[in-house]
């Protein structure tokens, strides 16, 4: 830049903020194309990895997060449903489901269903429960979330927490949240029964989920 | 004292940017509910810093005293969202622990001041030397702070340090086992309780020195 | 004798003064909160008692140490007895079997955020034994909110003195089978409302609840010395309970399954504690009479909101400190109208009396 | 008659009792009086005797100079021994133009003007003679009564208010005095309510001297116009704006003198004193002096001359039983510590009050606890406490904006406070400190607007030396044409 064009730009303060408007804008956009790749690779991973956990004890050799369908829940709200496979067969499902209200507010979970109806597996996505009293739903501060597994409608489960007459644990000082988070866990499972045939339906992987846009990212961590 | 030590004594101590100059305050008091939190959202900084720095210090003969102040904002911003998209791309874990906090950097009145303070009136070198100083000062504080909080507040000191800095790191990872822990400290009035006892010990160390400085002064006066 | 030596140094005037000083308003504190003090050791056995000598001694030894640091007088200030109405406030909102460390901390913690980084006596801005509450609820939700049944002293099921010290010291936690929802669980689980005679173990205080907050009756006779005595303010804990009970009133007629009726939220949880020992410490609350009413009013308020739709069981501590803090707004909005102006401080017109009267 | 109730005050304990129930007694002559040249509000009595010199009793010693003063006169007659610096009864101690004067026990009365109708002069001839009697206000604050009469021409009254308040503890001149000489002080306010021309007068009486009360209520009978009332006992009634309003329902606007809205107040000694001085042309030379307080062996209300020693009234009621804490003159609220027995009575001395420690309470000062009793009691308005924390701060310009001026200096505050903070001490400083800078700017003002007119001045004479010179030259022209 020659002393003369600076010299100009200096007293053009307008053009001067152009300039470098325009400048810092050429430096995002190299960065955005540079990084775009890497960045939407990393998602998926995340994605995938979150499906894996959840569907960890379920047999599957596809991507579930490249198969899946959107359900109409009923309310005007669409879920998203992760469909594992094992040799084109579906083995299990993963979705997100928002429970009635906990003691702080809604709590939404993710919940992985085997091909037979039982959990796999259930973690919390996100909730707003009472530090140090409520939040023991959360896999890394308790292992209380984890009893949830295994269990169908047809185990002869007791859906309600001790005090109410169930199977599960209430934790000390607290009952609202974990009775929140069964009620959640049963109300998905129903979900999923009626669900059932419509989401076992053979149907080709592509032809269902819009591929490459995941709805929810369970992403672990997202709670903090 | 040459132009270097005492741009490195004012970085690192004599005009901290949490201690002495109290600038920050946002990333600091959020972020720094542990060591490893606060270690990453310093290092974040520090990059942002000394980049600012030097861009600032480049066009400084170039920016016009009437849109400088937008400038800086337009350079800063774009520094912080490509900081951003790199680590979204190529230090995915860290993003994950860090991410909400990243564009939050942009806010931190620290980077503002030292360009406008600092780099708009000084040559390239000494402005990144300064940038690295208050830099460093910065992520010493964060790093202190996190660890005061994170040691009362769950009995661990660089908890997740492996996350951050990679497995060969896992060593710094300290845990008490059977403490209970204060949660108070974790939560945001923490930072506050924290950060204002931690001032106050520096305050009192100043007073101390100021003592000492003047007791000696005054012998040497009296003896004269 | 006619002689007489002048002191020389000038003493201003007035040179009588009233008898009122702060160590006797101190005492009078103490005296008017041994009804809920009593009836809590006698309720709660002698792990209560353990908690408020621990409370009390927590708060006396941080007072010294802050004063020690800062090189302060020490039998001048601690003379004044403020530490100590500070710890037995303190433990008389907590649980009553809460372990050795719940108090202690609680009372240093009172006395070193809550008072003596604000310079001392009279300089805080919140109550430092509801920031002591506070910190304590949110850091340690279990212990704060693991209540137990009354077990009168010497009673069956009483734990003698020396189970006590395992109680309190031990790092067992109350068996369960103690364990008990308080009054105002109701409020957020669901269920029944206490009602009939259930309201009268309220008043009494056979009810699972903090330490000296559950015999509303206890509270009334203390509260009733306080304001005889003109110790504490009337409007202040009008203005709180009458609040707290409107509100409570108008949303029970809306929907009386849902929201509790009046005599619970008097009764049930810290309110008349609150209105009568918390909400009235003069360090954080408004000089003049309006203010009082706006400042006892907000504390209602807020006390229903947060008992209602908060997250928390109780929001007694939350509604001191919000109000504190907002006092100084408070006294400055409602200052008394100076003698001979205008309430903007313009002076009055001048206004002759012609009529011949 | 409605009363109205003012904001505030408080209800000390009157610790009146032992002093009431006695009679008013008689000092002996004293052997020397100290009489100072100024007893009063305003500037100094001018002196116009000279050492060496006899006078007689009621004999001119000082006249007043300038338009607030009033002159002083001899206590009894004997020898002026001396003219210059003596103890005055002020808690400085230091020395202030003092005449000394040796009685010669005669008690010789000067000539004096023969009694008349005292309700047959005009009220300006009212007026001359209280100020020529030397009548302050005896209620303590000794402004010159001629000088309120007198304002009376200026703004018309409409109420004449007699203060029998005597909230004060300890304080019982005033009761005796109404007690005793109800008729006398009932003339004197007829007197003073002619030269002031109010329509009606209203003695005020606190509900603790009921016998004072009914004297007065007796005295007082015979004359439609005036109302003996009786008003609640609370510190500070005996204020004059608290008075006022407790009377009359109207606040006086602040900067204002209560005739502005047509009220004038004055004390019952004063009544008294007119009386005397108007009816019986005798001057100010005397007193009533409650001497109080638990270290006095044997309390009781003096009749005293102007000028005599403290240490003398002590003795003559059997000296201190302990040695005092302090001893006052005036009430404990608002009274003053005296510097030394020697200090002289003088026509402001309502009271000698030796208070023993118990009575006094000291107690060592501790954190304001933020308690609001002191807003509670302040018969102004003011948040004391706020006041305080600024005037220790150093912010006296902030202290001035939340109505620092405005404090009366009634003390409530400082008794009630239960830190025992010395919160009227700080008033006084504060508002000593904001007429020092009004008085500073005022300075600065009067120099500025001197050397303003000086430069107008100069302008206009050379203005008019040109004036001058061009009429001169224009004349010459003319001559010369």
């Amino acid at each position: 830049m020659s002393t003369l064009a600076t010299g100009g730009l200096r007293q053009r303060p307008g053009l001067l903020l152009g300039a470098f408007a325009l400048g810092c804008s050429a430096l995002l956009g190299a960065g955005d194309l540079v990084t775009r790749a890497e960045i939407r690779l990393r998602q998926a991973e995340d994605l995938r990895h979150a499906l894996d956990q959840t569907l960890a004890s379920v047999p599957h050799d596809n991507n579930p997060a490249d198969d899946t369908v959107a359900v109409d829940a009923g309310n005007g709200k669409t879920i998203t449903i992760y469909r594992a496979r094992q040799g084109g067969e579906i083995s299990g499902v993963a979705f997100n489901w928002v429970g009635e209200a906990g003691y702080g507010g809604p709590i939404t979970l993710t919940v992985g269903v085997a091909h037979d109806g039982r959990i796999a597996s259930v973690r919390v996505l996100s909730h707003s429960e009472t530090p140090g009293l409520g939040d023991k739903i959360d896999v890394r501060k308790s292992d209380w979330i984890r009893a949830f597994d295994g269990r169908g409608l047809d185990t002869g489960t007791r859906w309600a927490v001790r005090k109410d007459g169930g199977d599960f644990d209430q934790f000390a000082g607290a009952t609202i949240t974990p009775r929140a988070v069964v009620g959640a866990v049963h109300d998905s499972l129903r979900f999923y029964a009626a669900q059932r045939e419509r989401l076992l339906a053979p149907q080709a992987p592509a032809s269902a989920g819009r591929e490459g846009e995941p709805a929810a990212v369970p992403a672990k961590g997202s709670a903090s | 004292m040459s132009e270097a030590r005492r741009v490195i004594r004012d970085g690192l101590w004599d005009n901290n940017v949490v201690f002495g100059q109290m600038l920050g305050m946002c990333p600091t008091l959020a972020t720094t509910g542990s060591a490893t939190n606060g270690l990453g959202m310093g290092l974040a900084t520090t990059v942002v810093l000394v980049c600012s720095g030097v861009l600032v210090s480049l066009f400084r003969n170039v920016i016009a005293r009437e849109v400088r102040i937008a400038i800086y904002v337009l350079l800063m911003s774009s520094i912080v969202t490509l900081v951003d998209m790199t680590m979204n791309a190529w230090m995915h874990e860290l993003h994950k622990v860090l991410g909400l906090f990243i564009p939050l950097i942009v806010v931190n009145c620290a980077i503002m001041g030292r360009a406008e303070a600092f780099a708009s009136k000084r040559t390239p070198g000494i402005a990144a030397l300064d940038g690295l100083m208050m830099g460093i000062g910065f992520t010493l504080a964060l790093m202190v702070l996190g660890g005061v909080r994170e040691a009362i507040g769950q009995g661990t000191l660089f908890a997740d340090a492996s996350m951050l800095l990679g497995e060969r790191f896992a060593f710094l990872e300290l845990r008490l086992d059977d403490y209970r822990g204060v949660l108070l400290m974790i939560l945001p009035p923490g930072g506050f309780l924290a950060l204002g006892f931690l001032v106050a010990a520096r305050q009192r160390m100043l007073a101390r020195a100021r003592t000492r400085a003047s007791l000696t002064n005054g012998d040497a006066v009296a003896g004269a | 004798m006619t002689s007489w030596t002048p002191n020389r140094s000038p003493v201003a005037a007035p040179h009588v003064h009233g008898r009122t000083a702060i160590p006797q308003v101190m005492r009078t504190v103490l005296l008017a909160l041994l009804p809920a003090t009593a009836t809590g050791v006698w309720l709660f056995g002698w792990p209560a008692l353990n908690m408020i000598v621990l409370s009390i001694a927590g708060c006396v030894a941080a007072e010294a140490a802050a004063l020690a640091i800062g090189r302060r007088a020490l039998a001048h200030t601690l003379g004044d007895g403020s530490a100590v109405v500070t710890g037995l406030i303190l433990a008389l909102c907590l649980p009553p079997w809460a372990p050795w460390w719940l108090p202690l901390l609680g009372g240093a913690f009172a006395i070193v955020v809550g008072k003596q980084v604000f310079g001392g006596l009279g300089q805080n801005v919140l109550n430092p034994a509801m920031l002591a509450r506070v910190a304590l609820l949110v850091s340690f939700p279990l212990e704060m909110t693991a209540w137990v049944a009354p077990q009168p002293l010497f009673s069956a099921a009483a734990p003698g003195f020396l189970e006590s010290l395992a109680i309190t010291f031990g790092a067992v936690a109350a068996p369960d089978a103690v364990s008990a929802a308080t009054a105002l669980a109701p409020l957020k689980t669901g269920g029944e409302f206490a009602a009939g005679p259930a309201l009268i173990a309220l008043g009494l205080g056979t009810v699972p609840g903090s330490l000296g907050e559950t015999s509303a009756l206890a509270l009334l006779a203390g509260g009733a010395l306080l304001i005889a005595r003109r110790i504490v303010p009337w409007q202040i804990p009008a203005a709180l309970l009458g609040t707290l009970a409107l509100l409570a009133a108008i949303f029970n007629q809306i929907d009386p399954a849902h929201y509790a009726p009046p005599l619970l939220h008097l009764l049930g949880g810290s309110a008349l504690m609150c209105a009568f020992f918390i909400a009235t410490d003069p360090v954080g609350a408004p000089v003049t009479p309006s203010g009082r009413l706006i400042f006892g009013a907000g504390i209602g308020a807020l006390i229903y909101a947060i008992r209602t739709w908060g997250g928390y069981p109780e929001g007694v501590a939350f509604a001191v400190l919000l109000l504190n803090a907002a006092t100084p707004l408070i006294d400055h909005l409602v200052r008394p109208r100076r003698y001979g102006r205008l309430r903007s401080g313009a002076p009055l017109p001048v206004i002759r009396r012609e009529d011949g009267r | 008659m409605k009363i109205f109730r003012f904001r505030g005050g408080i209800h000390p304990e009157g610790n009146k009792d032992p002093t009431a129930c006695h009679p008013i007694a008689r000092l002996p002559l004293p052997k020397r009086l100290y009489i100072p040249l100024q007893q009063h509000i305003g500037e100094p009595a001018a002196p116009e005797v000279k050492v060496g010199q006899h006078v007689l009793k009621g004999q001119r010693l000082a006249r007043h100079q300038g338009s607030v003063s009033a002159p002083v006169h001899a206590p009894t007659s004997g020898t002026v021994v001396a003219i210059g610096d003596h103890m005055a009864p002020h808690p400085s101690g230091l020395p202030v133009q003092t005449i000394t004067l040796e009685s010669d026990g005669e008690e010789c009365w000067v000539a004096t003007e023969p009694a008349v109708d005292p309700f047959s002069l005009s009220r300006a001839e009212v007026s001359a003679r209280v100020r020529d009697a030397g009548i302050v206000g005896l209620g303590g604050a000794a402004f010159p009564a001629a000088v309120k009469l007198d304002a009376g021409n200026r703004h018309p009254i409409e109420t004449l208010i007699i203060n029998g308040g005597e909230c004060e503890p300890y304080l019982t001149c005033d009761d005796r005095l109404m007690r005793e000489g109800a008729g006398y002080v009932v003339e004197g306010v007829r007197l003073i309510a002619s030269g002031l021309g109010a329509r009606r007068t209203v003695i005020a009486i606190e509900d603790n001297k009921p016998e004072a009360l009914e004297a007065m209520r007796a005295a007082a009978a015979a004359h439609p116009g005036i109302t003996v009332l009786r008003v609640p006992s609370r510190y500070p009634m005996g204020s004059e704006k608290q008075l006022v309003s407790t009377v009359t329902g109207l606040e006086i606007p602040a900067g204002k003198l209560s005739a502005e809205i047509g009220v004038s107040v004055h004390n019952v000694g004063t009544a008294l004193a007119v009386c005397r001085a108007v009816r019986f042309a005798k001057p100010l030379v005397s007193r009533v002096v409650t001497m109080g307080g638990g270290a006095i062996r044997n309390p009781r209300n003096v009749v005293v001359p102007i000028g005599t020693p403290v240490a003398d009234l002590v003795e003559f009621c059997g000296g201190f039983t302990v040695t005092p804490s302090r001893v006052l003159m005036g009430g404990p609220m608002m009274g003053q510590v005296l510097p030394g027995l020697e200090a002289p009575v003088v026509k402001g001395t309502s009271g000698i009050i030796a208070l023993t420690a118990a009575e006094a309470h000291a107690a060592s000062q501790r954190a304001c606890l933020h308690c609001g009793r002191c807003v509670d009691v302040c018969p102004v308005g003011l948040v004391p406490l706020d006041l305080a924390a600024r005037v220790r701060a150093g912010r006296i310009d902030d202290a001035a904006e939340l109505g620092m001026g405005d404090c009366l200096s009634c003390g409530c505050c400082a008794y009630v406070c239960p830190a025992h903070l010395p919160l009227a001490h700080l008033f006084n400083y504060a508002k000593g400190e904001i007429a020092a800078r009004r008085e500073a700017q005022r300075k600065a003002e009067d120099t500025r607007k001197l050397a303003e007119a000086r430069r107008l001045r100069l302008a206009a004479e050379i203005a008019a030396k040109a004036a001058r010179r061009s009429a001169r030259s224009s004349d010459n022209v003319e001559i010369g044409s």
